[in-house]
């Protein structure tokens, strides 16, 4: 076990899979020599070399579109997209080819990739550093798409991912790439040093996709979050003294309906809580759910809360983001109603 | 509101319309046997007449010329107009069988045979082309069968593609061909992707990419150049210039100057322009291409000027946005009846022997056609699996697939 | 009033729109000469001129991109993307351009223009001419998005929409360009010949985007639901003998929530229905905002009934299809419940 | 697993990296006054040698020559020199006002001042630019009002844009200052789009593109060239080569061969590179395609040779992927230098009068920031209004949001 941050385990989990596997090549935008402009590759090139891990031209679609075809020829490409918000360029070939090769060519041909993207607010980024486009995801079929939410699942995740048989869009939320944040943002930042899951084992291991985490157990509502908002979650719960069951998804899809159902039908209440504008966001997906598999066992409304549906604004990031206060206050609505 | 005394846009249009007799006497189509061939290690900005002239072997009589000739034997010639043949027919009976219900939709290359089927002939086993819509050619080529890619067209229950695709949206990996996407220009930054992998992984195989007139406007057009221009992987850049793209001419895509391949020439890149209803032409110009691919000369663009006989689709009525008669008056000629005139010229061929093969052919077609109704048509069944289309979107179903299958399968 | 179809009325409200207001120009794959493939711009290049309606080179991007730029000017573009599933290219010229220009620029530029897109299945148009995109729109702030399910409807929304101050995704149900469709696929087709919404007032008139229609009043469930299964659900309660009431949306953003808590409320039930993909379509944000506001009325969970997670298969097209028996079964099990 | 013996592909590297000496004494600087000057309605494919040289107009030694030459009187090389001393001034000032925690980043223009202030210099009211994050030189060379850039760089409760933005993505409509986007090429062609748009409207504005070097890779630098080349619209389109994207040098863009301007060949698009940090020459290339566009004579692409002195913003560390002293080596020189050593050697300028210019200058900054920073810094407020996030989005605000600014304010 060493301590590692976010950015640290993400390296890592890399390395470690590009020594096993040769047919795992990493690229992207400023991810050869300089190690990308968040550091996750850093190193990468100069120990496996200039065909394993290059710089590409700033054309997202090429990216993801050179790596469609190096996954049809065999390989297993882990992309970078610099910002989630960078991605837009490619949902072309991301929602309408990645996800479908297998599918349209009954398994003649297949795609197995992984799109790696920073998401999330909370670094003064503005609105196109900010966004969290999870939920476009999960509306496209034959995509996974996942979440971690520190450095001990993101290398676990990470590995898992390169090495599923299918499309992964694996979403980095950057304001935890150095350290947990709780939304305390008046506060010192933290590091991952001294948090149980910034202990993370050497070399090979992986964490599956598809099955969430029980952060905190809990008795009176039950949280479905992931990524930032976990640690917003918790610190929420924790200031308003709620019992509450916190479940870190990991994974939106394929999703751990088994797990969410068994708490929100043990606590009969349940809150949602992500980054992503509310409107259509996953939070409604999440929502319509548990109203429909746990409608006798809830005793209030699931309530969402989100991002407003307005683009992530620059001076008022703090305003927008959903934080520990936003999110204490639906846990105390939904424990009242 | 515009003014036209400082009309300061052009709206391109084509030169002739319904109604128009259209006549292109004015468009000067070079020689044959007039373009140089370049050693394999040009450097590519030397090639800016390849990317402007048209590089052709046939002439108007028949004749073989110039320095691109003379590559193939008369077997494989023959081999070669018997393919152009075959996908001719099957054009004509696929789309009978669409007028007839059993089917949906279809897509017929007719006049751009020459095309593809000249290109496959100079690929090897492994090779990998990402194409479209419109390039059967490929497949008809090796002799693939055509019964196959008709269960696939009549969407049966023999369909390889289990129903779930458009008509002639075929994957064949054992053949090199791509599974084919509805959307435009997306393969041609794949065909990038293989290529790059294929030279990463130090195999020797090569890809091909495959894009319409239309589609080079498509912004995937764009990304297959720069990275074929940055990384210089050994692929092979196809354009089919068949003039329209549906009912758009190709002025629209181009503007009113220059070539597409000379869009080549701004990336550094190889580019060259060949006569693509000169079956002899496409494949030299081709066999050249791949060649510098296999040794890691760089990639090519390739501009294969033909003509769209046929409406874009099934769905289609040409007559509605180009005169009747355009395609006869079309200066290139036909693909099929060029290179039968040269192979008679040889004394290889006769009127005969071509009516033969025709009938040869044809029998061929009918008898996959009936063995694939036998598999059933869209029309009548027996059909692909309906619950099948839960099946194969991952590798293993997630729970939530699982839970809508069963729902399904309840709701019969 | 005269009787037109769907294609009718939107070619007659583009004419009427051209007529009245020169800064409005229509432009997009085939639209010019030819009219569009399904020959919605017939005779306007004719009647206005090549500058005020042409085709465009195939770059869904470039379409967007420019029309923007000539919003920005002041002109009023109306632009056709040949099939909703081709506005994936343009996805980020819509979703961080269009949407934004307005509010990033704070009022100082605008970004006045409509995005029409044949969208839905019905027509054997396999995976890439049947997808319904609405969701993903919904869920970009910026974006109104509407989706008239009637030849009245079309033309009143779209001269509305091509009026709005900002950029609005215009989506009409291709199966319903001809004729209503209720899903009885081996039936005859109809045509909209005596269909009261068929006729279609001449001249100008506008519907106001923001606003849902109740196409059947009843009392024990509310149907909210958009596009061709707005027949479908009136077939299905027809068939089934539900005394539903039948709420076509016609406007998904913004979204009329007073006609629709009020109707919940009412009847106590709700079934949420579309074509998309379950999986965070927009039946989601339905469904979520309902169990919240309308929590202590319902007496049974939101049931949705929508695609299945799968690309739109070619052959199976019925199988996949929420036809009016899906609908009608959630129907029943939505009262029995 | 590579195996070099048949390497069939290219990762195209920088020269030099940090601990190289970097040397340019092999690239090749044409001399200035060599290229020549073309009538306005030049047939554009004639323009070759214009895609691949460099028009350039200042010696080394401060001599303006060639046909491209006189174009500006005394008064407005002085002006220009003053816009791109204020330009450094203010980016010098703003870096460190981010140090110091006023804003959370800055961009700056170091070494490029000359392309955007010479470029606006050739331009009309009325007329429109789509900007990058990195043309601030637009609006400075308006004399547009340094408190209000600094009001948005500080997101203060004057900041022009709400707070919204991040700093340095100004909009100005009356100054033809766009709304610039973080989303990198989208706004070129936008730029094509307004330039459609005045056409069809009859009116005499053009329409200006930028875009950096390594954004010509992206998607929509395709769509405005497709859309400029078939519409020939009166555009101009600016690609400003300052060598690097962030810490991607511009062979990874561009390849190994050619130019930028040379992408625009292949489109007939008339086709020019300049020395980007020649004030005269970047003005008198400037002008001339403006003037093309203005009579109706069709778009022009413009590549700006230039380098990027510093940092790509205020997070980046150039030096952690180019050697230190890489911009000082740089052959094209100082912008600012060239100029003043120019009307110095014209007998209008003195050393002192350009020191006396740089401190009136620092005070006139230095005035603005003090009454910029009393309306607020991001550190310290006053900020831009919190409950305004939810105006003007829309142009009225739709029930859902209603009900969300609301809550918000609630929750407060
Ligand atoms: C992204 C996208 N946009 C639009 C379409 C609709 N479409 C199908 S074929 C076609 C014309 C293509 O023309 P071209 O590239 O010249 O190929 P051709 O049909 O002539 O072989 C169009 C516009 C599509 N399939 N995908
Ligand atoms: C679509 C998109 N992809 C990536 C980025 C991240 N990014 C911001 S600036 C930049 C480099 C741009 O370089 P260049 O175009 O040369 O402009 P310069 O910064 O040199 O002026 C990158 C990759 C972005 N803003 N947008
Ligand atoms: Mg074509
Ligand atoms: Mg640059």
């Amino acid at each position: 076990m060493t301590n590692m941050s976010m950015v640290e385990a993400i390296r890592d989990a890399l390395d470690v899979v590009m020594t096993k596997d040769d047919r795992v090549i990493v690229f992207g935008e400023d991810v050869g020599y300089f190690g990308g402009v968040f550091r996750c590759t850093q190193g990468l090139q100069e120990k496996h070399g200039k065909l394993r891990c290059f710089d590409t031209p700033i054309n997202e679609s090429g990216i993801v579109g050179t790596a469609i075809g190096m996954a049809a020829y065999g390989l297993r490409p882990c992309i970078e997209i610099q910002f989630a918000d960078y991605m837009y360029p490619a949902f072309d070939q991301i929602s309408q080819e990645a996800s479908r090769i297998r599918y349209r060519s009954n398994g003649d041909f297949t795609c197995p990739m992984v799109i790696r993207m920073p998401t999330g607010g909370g670094i003064f980024g503005g609105e196109t550093h900010s966004q969290s486009p999870e939920a476009l995801f999960t509306h496209v079929s034959g995509l996974k798409t996942v979440l971690p939410s520190n450095p001990y699942d993101v290398k676990g995740m990470l590995i898992a991912a390169i090495e599923d048989p299918d499309p992964v869009i694996f979403l980095e939320p950057k304001r935890l790439y150095h350290g947990p944040f709780d939304g305390h943002h008046e506060a010192e930042a933290k590091t991952w040093k001294g948090h149980p899951l910034g202990e993370v084992p050497e070399g090979y291991y992986t964490v599956p996709l598809g099955k969430a985490a029980v952060r905190r157990e809990g008795a009176d509502v039950t949280v479905l979050t992931y990524g930032t908002m976990v640690h917003v979650a918790l610190a929420a719960a924790e200031e308003q003294g709620v019992d509450a069951e916190i479940i870190d998804l990991r994974s939106l899809l394929p999703l751990d309906l088994e797990t969410i159902e068994a708490s929100v039908r043990k606590t009969g209440r349940c809150v949602v809580a992500h980054e992503a504008t509310l409107t259509s966001g996953f939070g409604a997906e999440l929502a319509a759910r548990i109203q429909k598999e746990c409608f006798y066992h809830l005793e209030a409304p699931v309530r969402r809360v989100a991002g407003w549906d307005v683009p992530y604004p620059h001076a008022q990031e703090w305003y927008y983001f959903p934080g520990p206060a936003r999110l204490g206050q639906a846990l105390l609505e939904t424990l009242e109603a | 509101m515009p003014n036209p005394a400082k009309a300061r846009i052009t709206i391109p249009e084509p030169e002739f319309r319904p109604g128009d007799v259209p006549d292109y006497s004015n468009v000067k189509i070079p020689e044959a046997g007039a373009v140089s061939l370049p050693p394999l290690d040009v450097e590519p900005r030397l090639l800016r007449n390849h990317a402007f002239s048209i590089i052709r072997i046939l002439t108007r009589d028949g004749e073989a010329v110039g320095p691109w000739a003379n590559l193939l034997t008369e077997d494989e010639m023959i081999a070669g107009l018997r393919h152009m043949m075959t996908l001719r027919v099957l054009d004509k009976r696929m789309t009978a069988a669409q007028r007839q219900g059993k089917t949906s939709f279809y897509i017929a290359q007719t006049g751009e045979e020459a095309v593809t089927t000249a290109f496959q002939r100079a690929l090897s086993p492994g090779d990998m082309n990402f194409p479209t819509y419109r390039n059967a050619g490929l497949l008809v080529a090796q002799d693939y069968p055509l019964e196959t890619m008709m269960n696939q067209i009549f969407s049966n229950q023999k369909d390889p593609l289990a129903g779930r695709q458009l008509p002639v949206l075929y994957s064949a990996k054992d053949y090199g061909f791509f599974t084919v996407s509805g959307n435009l220009g997306t393969q041609f930054v794949q065909a990038v992707g293989w290529a790059m992998a294929a030279a990463i992984d130090g195999s020797d195989k090569i890809a091909a990419g495959w894009i319409g007139d239309g589609s080079t406007a498509e912004s995937d057009f764009h990304s297959a150049m720069v990275f074929a221009s940055t990384y210089k992987p050994p692929v092979v850049l196809n354009i089919v210039n068949n003039q329209w793209a549906i009912s758009t001419f190709q002025g629209i895509a181009k503007g009113e100057s220059g070539t597409f391949a000379a869009r080549g020439l701004g990336f550094g890149m190889a580019s060259l322009r060949v006569d693509g209803n000169d079956f002899l032409a496409v494949h030299a110009v081709s066999k050249w291409a791949v060649e510098r691919a296999r040794q890691g000369l760089g990639p090519t663009l390739l501009e294969h000027v033909t003509y769209r006989a046929g409406g874009h689709s099934t769905s289609d009525n040409p007559e509605a946005y180009r005169p009747k008669a355009e395609s006869d008056a079309w200066p290139l000629g036909d693909p099929i009846e060029r290179l039968k005139l040269h192979l008679i010229k040889r004394g290889i061929w006769s009127d005969e022997r071509h009516k033969q093969t025709e009938a040869e052919i044809t029998d061929m077609v009918v008898t996959a056609q009936k063995a694939a109704e036998k598999n059933g048509t869209l029309n009548s069944g027996p059909f692909a699996e309906r619950s099948s289309i839960f099946e194969g979107l991952y590798a293993e179903m997630p729970s939530h697939l699982k839970r809508q299958k069963e729902a399904a399968e309840q709701s019969l």
